[in-house]
């Protein structure tokens, strides 16, 4: 502890200074009535902090894990492990001093470039929370655009996001009503036609969604929306059609590098150039220092807090910043051919494993195609869930009592196929 | 003399070359996508690994971090992040939310929990929010649901607050009313009383303020916001200069957040991840987000039953990450280290306080908690933060809060030793008196343009 | 794989401007005769890579270590791992180009200077191999100082360190031999004034030694030698008596900072001043640039094997720079309270360790100071260390039959020794 | 225009003050230490953690390594150290070299023995010699060994060859031989025809030569070598120019080292360490260190037992740490990628000689492997090394081989772009066309003044 407490020894040589006898002196200001200590434990050695805690760790227990639901376990280049770990980026502040921050400047302007790419949008902030907030921040920004109270969007995304979004529409008396999905596992157009009315500020529609089902209705749903956000996973990104290509007002998404049991995450929120202003969140923009070298600085800041306080067009602060750096240097590192490389597998591990499950169990929404993850039934999902444990294997989320996803990533291979079907098999068969 | 590394480095999509990848991925797969909703085109950079470790090197080199040198943003408290917590959270960097076996990472969360309601004087702590903002968003959230019904729709804030208190109490649905500062930069009293009515539904404050001065009069304070009826919002971003002397709960706080990614050392990360743990009352137990972690004859689980919780706020538990360290944090300081934190970063402020004040204009009365605000007058802020880059030293927050001119919030933290205090004043003292000079010059670029970057945004690269 | 190979795409163009047609012409020169393929596996993706080599590393099982024998687990801050995997160190090569290498050479001339305070003397070098090939090149600095050619060294030190020594001598016709211990476990002089000679080059002598045992005849060796060589362990070095203060000639100690299988490891090497001109290795020291700035470089050099060739003092190139390095961080980490208490710690624990043991089995050399290690007996070494091994717990090496070594760092509380001692109590009834 | 960053860092003894401390540990010990022995004074500075990472990080700033720019030290293979080595070697860190629980490192001990035997055409391979010259000497033992009591006291080597050939087989006890080399860079066949006798032990080259030079009379040397009844040694250093292409062992070598922190891409680590595993024939491998690692029914165990071996040239088993590296290398790259990192590193070779004899004298003959050497006359090689460094690239290697007047030996390995190549061309070229001006300018210093510091050595703060 004493390492982190540099001035301990000083102490008397610099109240003489303040001119103060004691450090107590210092807190006369703090009625004494209300002043009480802390009852934790006392301080502990680095030696004894890390037994403690890798006991602690042990006891995750490891298995292979088949989970998704809106986050799965993905490859991580260790050269991004290493880069991240650099201390001039991760224990740097948000850079107000853009002269000396040039190098994280630099890398979220390229994640926000990225991103543009990707999702096929004008402007792209440095980075959300997570895609449940930016979702949030998408309806209040629909909200800001055109003033209505009814936000559109699918049955078919997580309960996690529903939750979130209905906390971010509460505030403004936005109602957050839903549109059901067909036999496909897709939009159901018929149904949101139904819905959406002259007050429906916006339609939110998501690809892959909660089935792991590559959407096909989004240009219907366009046709239908004031204003349309998307929802996309980034990775699939390069073998289906950009958020920009429908020609989405705004497009958001996510992305996990570690796990690390649901965050940090990485939000993305992009937008139409037009709607610039009433965007969330930092941007970084291009520009010059005075020798005329290429520099980088925090731009369009008066939609911010620290500027607009109560009308700025969100709350948000600290972000993400060290993800959206991962997310430049991970895009760097897959490049073109192994970003197409991963989603292709992504689906093909999906479809290849959808296949080999269906012939032990029902497979709903057969016949589309999915990304990564897909749903499963059975009659008694905890007890299946349960007895596939025994055999180290772990799949979920379940969506309810006889449905589940089963999620494979470009980290499996056929014989981690194999050991899922063998401990599904015998799971069923208990 | 200090001279930050430069390179001339490209934009990464100007490296590279057609068919080169920068990892050792399976590239020969390929699936059936509908043609409907292929993509034609997809473009992006193609590096291989040398040339992304290199772009990305040569950028940290052109970045400032805590481990380069002192960095008192007021406000930010950029403390020393212990490097054995960066060893600790990748322990835990591979577990699936959704795990049944997580029982580790549940048993962190709870004891978390605890030690938060210990420092926070709170009865139960959410460790959802993923920063101080959201924390705020959070604590609105609830305070919108318990008055629900009420017709209470004001927030009363001081306007010396950070810009996030207003804009989370606007973003949660509520009317917003500045609170004008004394003299002495404390809460006006008789303006407080004044805008307190049965609208009123919270007033959101942080103490020590954001001058850094201990608002001694939280008595009473607390008593008038309570006898209105109204909740008690503590803006935790200020808890460096009290931790362990007196907790926010105890002052008469309802709901208090916490910003780990500043009192608990977890690193900035050049802008984020944070975590902002909110704690409440016991009356306000059961709004807080699902799920809540409890423990049953040993064993953890996630309870999502409370059915007045504000539902969430987070896809997931929050910023997970960001709470181990936090937590690594407080079991290596525990009591006695996380006491002295206040005494030593006071008396760090108060230090360097005394000896500027010699040289720069100090506002309000003396003592200081853990930061305190000066002004550069006549000089210009801007200009003082731009020389203090010269020497390799990151400049305090600037121009906040509005209420002092050319305001130098300065926070050294407890991390700082005398000799860097002693090397930072006597570097303000030397540039208040120098000749006027263009700055900066020892930084990777010179002063950067920010006007025409707002006025012509080039927000990407396309 | 193509991660690492850029130009595969730009080879045309370069074999163009080259001016030949393949990349076999490249390797025309090549006697086809003698041209032959690897039978290697094809190339892994990373993925790939860390499942195998994770699974391997599995295979060694995890026990409670209170192994030794020159080389023990001991705290290493978290602080040094992240500061030496910083590229700029860990990338780099020797420091040819003092002017763009300041960083390690600052870094090693700290180094140095940190174990000439702690082994209080003048002249240390940049890094060798480890402490046996240290050892190994002390005895021909010996022999170059004053042409003798037999050289001392107690019985009680490792057969490895032995081993090596013994290749280092043969070639110049030194002979090794060895005085004996007494029944405290030190030298004996008695023994030792037997041995020596007027052929004798140097005497060594090790503290703590193969048992553990701090050597508390150091002054009536060097009363006898003509040449004095120490062995030091540096973590005991803050509490007892340094080489220096002895008058030693050439002193050397060894340091691991990972385990690591037992390599790499540090080997530290030190001097009198006026055998400066004879030490092997790399130095370096501390100068000043054109503008009158500190600096530093490689000094000295005409010893080495890139100037002087046959006639060098020492064939050593490539040393431990990095561990060097470590060294210096690690030094400065642990400062010298921290020094100080690892090295009580160390002695404390096991003298503590030693009498718990001592009340099941003979300990030999009781009465002794142990600095992290001792020796114990028991009639069946093997069986009781394969027992122990049941309990998860590890002691080692056997030194004979019936002789073991057990070995308690600062890293071991009461609960590993309690788990020590049922273990031994355990199998020593099975 | 490229610029070092600069702190000005005081050494760490100047830092810090009494009392602290940069780490957590229990400070409260104490065991009695007999008196005759015991220390009365030690002094060692007092730093923080904060004081230590910020030098340590600042130090590191002011170093090169190939992760900051092209490195094309000749000889020194500076490839790319891919960084998914690091993490794999973590798994391995925490194992003690006598636990008998230690599977699969031997496992990995085992493989990587057998991949070198393959690379190297050779049939039996010790790891344990930490570093390219230990190879050398442990193979200079094996000699010795095998021909022990033949009378053959003898080593040639050619003049070209690295400083360490000589060294180690003096080291071993025999006497160096000259051989020179003649118009065409490559070992005079008459010359070694002359000097070898029934003295001679060993013939020590490395192919391709120190110029990058494929000696293809390579099959005429080992005959006469092996009529003679002597052993050929090959240095493994440049090894990257031929991987996968020719075994050394199938040219004639009767001993092979690898330099794996050279071919097999583990990082330098400024300096080291290294890891120099040693090859032999059959008939040579009862003389190898001990001990070898073998299989039997699926289990690996160490065995001492061989009466012949040469005894041991490293405490324990060597650098393991590399050899986890280099295995880990040689399993990403797979016989595919080997065989193209001669092809690439070839190609690399060549394309920029080609480029550069157009400006820089170019001694030998044309064709080159992985490297090649070029003359900066009339210019000083020192002054262009210098000059580069002005552009963040890293100096070639310099005056070596000395057959070779101001010789700049230039070793792009397989790693570096194109792009990359073609800067450095460019750069070489703008410099050595410029007017003379002083260098280097852009580092953390300037010149450095070698001669004083050799003549009045301060190797210590004491
Ligand atoms: C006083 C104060 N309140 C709130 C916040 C907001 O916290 P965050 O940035 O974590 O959202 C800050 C952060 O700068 C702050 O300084
Ligand atoms: C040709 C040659 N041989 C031998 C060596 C010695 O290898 P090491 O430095 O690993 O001892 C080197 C290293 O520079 C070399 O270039």
């Amino acid at each position: 502890m004493r390492n982190l407490l540099p001035n301990e020894g000083e102490k008397g040589e610099m109240l003489n200074a303040i001119g103060v006898r004691s450090v107590e002196d210092l807190f006369a200001d703090v009625p004494g009535s209300m002043r009480r200590g802390l009852s934790l434990e006392g301080s502990k050695s680095e030696t004894e902090l890390l037994k403690e805690l890798s006991s602690m760790a042990d006891k995750n227990k490891k298995t292979l894990s088949f989970l998704g639901g809106g986050i799965a376990k993905h490859y991580v280049p260790s050269a991004l492990s290493y880069l991240l770990s650099r201390s001039e980026f991760l224990t740097a502040y948000t850079p107000y001093q853009p002269e000396i921050s040039q190098g994280s400047l630099q890398a979220m302007f390229e994640y926000q470039s990225y991103v543009s790419e990707l999702y096929g949008m004008d402007v792209v902030n440095a980075s959300m929370y997570d895609m449940a907030t930016a979702l949030g921040e998408s309806c209040l920004m629909c909200h800001r655009i055109n003033g209505r109270s009814r936000f559109l969007i699918p049955t078919a995304i997580g309960e996690a996001k529903k939750a979130v979004l209905r906390n971010y529409a509460r505030g403004f008396g936005i109602s957050i009503e839903e549109y059901g999905y067909d036999e496909r596992g897709m939009a159901d157009i018929e149904d949101l036609k139904r819905k959406i009315s002259p007050e429906t500020t916006g339609v939110y529609i998501e690809t892959p969604n909660m089935f792991g089902v590559l959407e096909e209705e989004v240009e219907a749903v366009r046709d239908l929306a004031p204003l349309l956000v998307i929802g996309a996973n980034p990775l699939a990104l390069p073998v289906i059609k950009a958020p920009g290509e429908y020609g989405a007002d705004i497009a958001i998404g996510g992305m996990a590098f570690d796990l690390s049991f649901g965050g940090p995450l990485l939000g993305m929120f992009a937008c139409k150039k037009e709607h610039m202003r009433q965007m969330p969140g930092r941007i970084i923009g291009l520009t010059k220092d005075e020798d005329g070298r290429k520099a980088f600085c925090m731009i369009l800041q008066t939609r911010e807090q620290h500027i607009r306080r109560a009308r700025a067009t969100s709350n948000i602060c600290t972000n993400e910043g060290l993800l959206a750096i991962a997310g430049a240097i991970y895009f760097s590192l897959l490049g073109k051919n192994g970003m197409h490389a991963v989603a292709m597998k992504n689906v093909k591990n999906a479809m290849t494993l959808s296949k080999r499950v269906g012939e032990l169990f029902a497979v709903p929404f057969e016949g589309s195609t999915f990304f990564s993850e897909f749903v499963f039934e059975h009659e008694s999902m905890q007890n299946l869930r349960d007895g596939a444990l025994d055999y180290g294997v772990e799949f979920g989320p379940l969506l309810t009592d006889n449905r589940a996803v089963i999620c494979t990533t470009e980290l499996h291979g056929a014989e981690e196929h194999d050991r899922l079907i063998n401990a599904l098999r015998e799971a069923k068969n208990v | 003399m200090y001279r930050q590394a430069r390179y001339d480095e490209p934009l990464v999509k100007d490296l590279g070359r057609k068919g080169r990848i920068g990892c050792a991925v399976d590239e020969d797969v390929s699936a059936d996508i509908p043609k409907n909703i292929k993509r034609k085109e997809f473009e992006f950079p193609e590096l291989s690994e040398i040339e992304v470790v290199r772009h990305y090197t040569r950028l940290s080199q052109m970045n400032f971090g805590v481990d380069t040198g002192m960095y008192p943003l007021g406000s930010c408290t950029m403390k020393y992040n212990p490097k054995v917590n960066e060893e600790v959270v990748r322990m835990f960097s591979d577990v699936h939310p959704y795990s049944s076996e997580a029982q580790g990472c549940l048993e962190l969360m709870y004891r978390l929990e605890k030690a938060l309601c210990d420092i926070g004087g709170v009865d139960a702590v959410t460790l959802q929010p993923p920063a101080g903002a959201a924390g705020e968003f959070t604590g609105m959230c609830i305070v919108r649901a318990y008055l629900q019904g009420s017709g209470r729709n004001e927030v009363l804030v001081p306007d010396s607050a950070h810009g996030t208190n207003p804009a989370s109490a606007a973003m949660a649905g509520f009317k917003v009313v500045e609170i004008p500062s004394n003299s002495e930069g404390c809460v006006d009293i008789n303006a407080l009383k004044a805008a307190i009515s049965d609208r009123t539904a919270c007033f959101m404050m942080t103490n020590p303020n954001t001058l850094g001065i201990f608002e001694s009069q939280i008595e009473e304070i607390t008593s008038i916001v309570h006898e209105a009826g109204a909740l008690l919002y503590y803006d935790g971003a200020n808890l460096n200069g009290i931790i362990g002397k007196v907790k926010p709960g105890d002052m008469g706080f309802d709901i208090v957040h916490f910003n780990l990614h500043k009192t608990f050392s977890t690193p900035h990360g050049s802008g984020g991840p944070g975590a902002g743990p909110v704690g409440v009352k016991s009356f306000l137990e059961e709004y807080l987000p699902v799920p809540r972690v409890r423990e049953k004859n040993g064993r953890y689980y996630l309870d999502y039953s409370s059915k007045k919780s504000i539902g969430k706020v987070h896809e997931f538990y929050g910023n997970f990450g960001v709470l181990v360290r936090a937590f690594s944090y407080i079991t290596l300081m525990g009591k006695d280290g996380l006491e002295k934190v206040a005494e030593l970063s006071t008396l760090n402020a108060n230090y360097m306080k005394e000896k500027l004040k010699q040289h720069y204009k100090l506002p309000y009365e003396d003592l200081r908690k853990h930061e305190f605000v000066i002004s550069a007058e006549p000089k210009s802020a801007n200009h003082i933060a731009k020389r203090l880059l010269d020497y390799g030293l990151h400049a305090p927050t600037v121009y906040f809060p509005t209420i002092v001119k050319e305001a130098l919030m300065i926070e050294p933290t407890e991390s700082e030793t005398k000799e860097a205090l002693d090397y930072y004043v006597s570097v303000l003292v030397e540039i208040l008196n120098e000749e006027e000079r263009e700055a900066p010059s020892n930084t990777s670029v010179r002063a950067v343009d920010a006007v025409e970057a707002t006025k012509k945004p080039v927000i990407t690269w396309r």
